[in-house]
């Protein structure tokens, strides 16, 4: 083990940050196996490798902030603190999930936390949290709105119009962009000319950062003074995570665009693994309490699965409601 | 008052943003130019730049910002400058606003109101002319509307606003310069968005139309009538939902139906009249339904095509006029 | 020889790559994922990355360079992952490539083919599974092709890049598993571009689908059959321009229809399909032509909502018996 | 009058790009006169004061090269080589126009000479520009596509995308920004974050120049060198080009969002009546050829407007002609 960084905040964050690093891989796991027994279905992505990202970055917003994910969202949303029975339960499809069934892995939803969802149209939350960001500034709320994305979005026009909206308007609003190398299949040199992202967002003078989305801490400390230059009212900031996906796109996605060395080269840098290691050398973590905390997330997953289980499914007598206001269509 | 329908447009706007500070309105030169057709002319220098609110060119981006505010609280008017346009920002109107309420399990709704200018007429050719709102009125989640009187075009913003939904509304080139009569008294242009109207009673033949395709037709009743037929008009007002039992009283009673569209006649919304009717009144029609609808052609700029390529008065005259001569 | 409706349109594929440099197929993850219903798997490996292109996600500017390159003397293929990302594109569809040929007075033509899955059920949520092929079947100036059996798989593209003319195929998701076995011999899947089908004649009532809904309603037709009620199924196959003369002559023939489409039901293509039928053979109808479509909501996630809101074979059924008891 | 450079190329040159901005102003002329008449109708965008862009650049260009164009495309749409008479002709709707009258001015186009109009869609010319460069790159053609756009169309989604695709795949595309500070009544710092448009280019890893719009010369000097860079097979190159509308945005434009005096002074630098003073100076041109090339570019208005004016309208049964091949719909 080489020497490592001191972690630079207190114990208790530190032990927060693996905890809900652990909440989400055990969350993904029992949803892979689950998918495999047929109870979850659709497009399945996990986001297995990157709970860094989610842990570090979610975790520096207030409760008032607003959050715009994509279809890669368990982590978000379970850090942002909607319940992992609500999730779990959406992905059996039940109503008793924080989308009534309705939306499935892709389109988790939470209003009382301001978790927006879970969009599936790749660049398409981007224009939402730009709206987001105008409403607070015109309704004078202090909140700002995070929107995570992949580098796949950035070749959107939709990243670009969203880019140049917030700058223009200087809005509020912390671009997230999740940089795990591919898109699917395609990876980051064959879908973007430039390829260094924070010299795009900076074309449009956005403020760029970039942060170690491998690193838990690095992605805290970054997350941290990005918020802090929103939220001076100098406009929009852009986060690029470096990050990697460990498991394919989707449960159909056969992985064959990617050399195995490359993958098992970042596994090594495995979030989970480096950042205990990290805490353990430090002195702020024994085995024994890695141990119960995930133990801890297991339990959690095993009683949301149990829940979303048993729950049952809408009645198919209520499949128009919510469709519009009232009585529908 | 004598009014037009441009100024009763603006009319709502200028109250809509007096009576409530989480309106505003967005979109492609709405402020500094004064609107491309002017509706929102002078409404920049009375709201200020964040009120009225210019935006780039940037349609994707500016209607997902709408959405985006009306989730944040507000009550965004945006401004589309043409239907063909709109496609441009489509994915954000059909795959987001419409579908948010749903996916969502009914924890967010989007109240956003999307206004448009729609149809041809004004020789712009085939990127400016199309009347693409039967797309948008085939979307759950959207409230589709369409005001073809000076009446409709004061009234209609308000329910529109205070609807939890979104609303798109198009308003017909044609008759932003349409002129006349609307009294000062708020009632005389109160109204829902649920009803289609009946402009003109009649029991010879119903001629069902909206938007542009309003004034045509009471125009082709007046044919009709000097000749004896007594057409009944009916404004469908609003385009989803439809308001089937208006429709089906009215060709019940008088067993006969043209629909007039200014779409493409194949997959217009004519075509979703004609279903109803089929669905809901074939023992009571005696004859087939008529449809008067645009050639299928893009729209050609030259002034006689584009008039041939249009539902015009004469035409529904001649569709009615079978109609009535054939039974 | 034992096929499937995927291994089919990427046989398609093969051969129209193999047979004519011009042509090429581009999309995202066309290539070195294998296409994400593994429809284009090998192509890649096959024809070089030029002639199998992956594209950044930019479906606005892939599709418009694909409508540049058909101008510039290619025959490009273009896939679009899922029909909601087509609204990304739609602009470019429906302001460009449709139009051009009419713009330009008849001096440009668009030699482009799309391709895109479309539909639901396999549980994709309301991002992934709508049925928007009727929006571009009303566009005058596109082809709309939607294959629904192993040999229009096989077949259609090869008009359809004969086509100079821009041609949208429509591959629906749950039939890409689809086996069975289709003759070797290229005169099993050879296929004009033009008529729909009869996949099984009977002379009760005419089933009309197209896509998904056609192994539904010979699904429902042999449900039917045991009961002693013959049903006729006819598949439109090309959704633009619509086959009127087929449909007519059938339901001229049994007097009853009952038109199925995945698509929401106010304002789908199953509207059209009513509305020719009133046109066309309002006297011969025994009753009122009924339709099948999805439920008007955006497609839910769960299983048993999803299943609520498609098109069934029961559905079809209880459909068709209704109009056959009624008279 | 200050001093002036010397033009930099011969006299054959420079007369001709003279002549070319003077047939596209009394043309422009002609058409908003007409337009007053009645006889032309819908938009029509007028290009005066841009013209040293269109004659410059457009000169540059081979036979074989493609050109993509937007609704103020007269101008180039003349210099390119479609005949005067057929632009007046489309432009009051006649038979005998460059359109058969189905485009009207904002669809001029003229396939024998590789013009693909008159894109009325605010940047939905630029993939179409992007498509026909692979299509020459595929087939092994050396053209290259230039397209012209306004610096309101770098907002765009579409912009983006095309820019993006041009540079990943290194296409032969030429892109021709007139940046006029206007997009309706939108001026450029209302409509981008970052204004310096080279800059915004050269994100994409697009090599930028800039040109002075307002002087023949400069355009055609920094075309040409931009040209050379593409038809060298480095990719595509971005020029912006500086200029400005004399007129407002359309007939139907009050045009209240300008400064008279912004105006007047821009008017000053008019690219008329600066670069025929340049050639006076240099000895190149007297006043009597001047007025002579004038006169023979009214002659030709003059001839164009009577052709115009007596040619027949296409008959409305062929109304349905050329939607689709053959026998429509
Ligand atoms: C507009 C759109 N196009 C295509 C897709 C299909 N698709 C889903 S995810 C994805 C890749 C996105 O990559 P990236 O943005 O890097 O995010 P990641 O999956 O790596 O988290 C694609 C192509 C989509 N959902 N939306
Ligand atoms: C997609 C789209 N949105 C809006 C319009 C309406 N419109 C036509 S021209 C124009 C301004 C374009 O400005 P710019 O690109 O700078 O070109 P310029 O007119 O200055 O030549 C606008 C907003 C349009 N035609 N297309
Ligand atoms: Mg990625
Ligand atoms: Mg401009």
């Amino acid at each position: 083990m080489t020497a490592v960084d001191p972690v630079p905040f207190d114990k208790a964050l530190a032990i927060g940050l693996l905890s809900d690093m652990l909440r989400i891989r055990r969350l993904e796991e029992a949803a892979a196996e689950w998918y495999g027994a047929g109870k979850i279905r659709g497009y399945l992505h996990l986001y297995i490798g990157q709970e860094a990202v989610a842990a570090g970055a979610v975790r520096c917003l207030s409760r008032e902030d607003d959050i715009v994910a994509t279809y890669r969202e368990h982590g978000h949303a379970l850090v942002r603190g909607v319940p992992m029975k609500a999730i779990m339960a959406e992905m059996f499809g039940k109503a008793a999930g924080c989308s009534r069934g309705r939306g499935g892995s892709m389109h988790l939803f939470d209003a009382a936390i301001r978790f927006f969802g879970g969009n599936a149209i790749v660049g398409g939350g981007l224009p939402l949290a730009v709206g987001l960001g105008l409403s607070a500034r015109m309704l004078e709320e202090s909140r700002i709105s995070a929107c995570f994305f992949g580098e796949g979005a950035v070749a959107e026009g939709a990243f670009h119009e969203s880019m140049n909206l917030a700058a223009l308007w200087r809005l509020p609003v912390l671009f997230c962009c999740e940089n795990n190398l591919y898109a699917m299949g395609t990876a980051l040199e064959r879908s973007e000319s430039q390829t260094d992202l924070c010299a795009k967002a900076e074309s449009y003078k956005v403020t760029a950062l970039r942060a170690d989305g491998m690193d838990v801490a690095s992605v805290h400390e970054v997350t941290r003074d990005a918020l802090a230059r929103v939220r001076s009212g100098a406009g929009p900031c852009f986060v690029e995570y470096r990050t990697y996906r460990f498991r394919a796109h989707s449960m159909f996605d056969p992985d064959l665009y990617r050399d195995r060395d490359e993958v098992e080269a970042w596994k090594k840098r495995g979030p989970i693994h480096t950042f205990s290691a990290r805490l353990k050398a430090e002195g702020l973590l024994s085995e024994a309490e890695f141990l119960a905390l995930d133990a801890k997330a297991m339990a959690e997953v095993s009683e949301a699965v149990a829940f979303a289980e048993a729950a049952p499914f809408e009645a198919v007598e209520d499949l128009a409601r919510d469709v519009v206001a009232g009585e529908g269509p | 008052m004598k009014t037009s329908y441009r100024d009763a447009l603006r009319a709502a706007l200028r109250e809509a943003l007096a009576a409530d500070a989480r309106v505003f309105l967005m979109g492609e030169d709405v402020g500094k130019y004064g609107g491309s057709y002017a509706v929102s002319k002078g409404l920049l220098a009375e709201f200020g730049p964040e009120r009225v609110r210019d935006t780039p060119l940037s349609e994707l981006g500016f209607v997902g910002a709408g959405i985006g505010a009306a989730l944040g609280g507000l009550h965004p008017i945006v401004e589309i400058m043409t239907v063909n346009f709109s496609l441009l920002a489509m994915d954000q109107i059909v795959n987001g606003a419409a579908a948010l309420r749903h996916m969502s399990g009914g924890q967010f709704h989007v109240p956003l109101v999307i206004r448009m200018a729609t149809g041809a007429g004004r020789q712009l050719g085939a990127q400016h002319s199309h009347s693409f709102e039967g797309w948008y009125a085939h979307v759950p989640g959207l409230r589709v509307l369409a005001p073809a009187t000076l009446a409709d075009a004061r009234g209609m913003l308000a329910p529109a606003l205070a609807c939890p939904d979104p609303v798109l509304l198009f308003e017909h080139v044609r008759l932003y310069n349409l002129e006349g009569e609307l009294a000062e008294n708020p009632e005389a242009w109160r109204c829902d968005i649920r009803s289609a109207a009946v402009r003109r009673p009649g029991d010879a033949v119903s001629l069902i139309a909206y938007g542009g395709g309003v004034p045509l037709s009471l125009e082709a009743a007046e044919t009709l009538a000097a000749e004896g037929i007594d057409a009944e008009v009916v404004d469908l007002r609003v385009l989803r939902p439809l308001d089937g039992e208006t429709l089906l009283a009215s060709v019940r009673r008088t067993r006969r139906a043209v629909v007039v569209d200014e779409g493409w006649k194949s997959g217009s919304l004519s075509a979703e009249i004609v279903a109803r009717l089929m669905e809901g009144a074939f023992y009571d029609l005696d004859a087939p339904v008529a449809r008067v609808c645009s050639e299928e052609v893009p729209m050609p700029y030259a002034r006689p095509l584009e008039d041939a390529a249009l539902p015009q008065a004469h035409k529904i005259a001649a569709a009615a006029r079978k109609l009535v001569a054939g039974t």
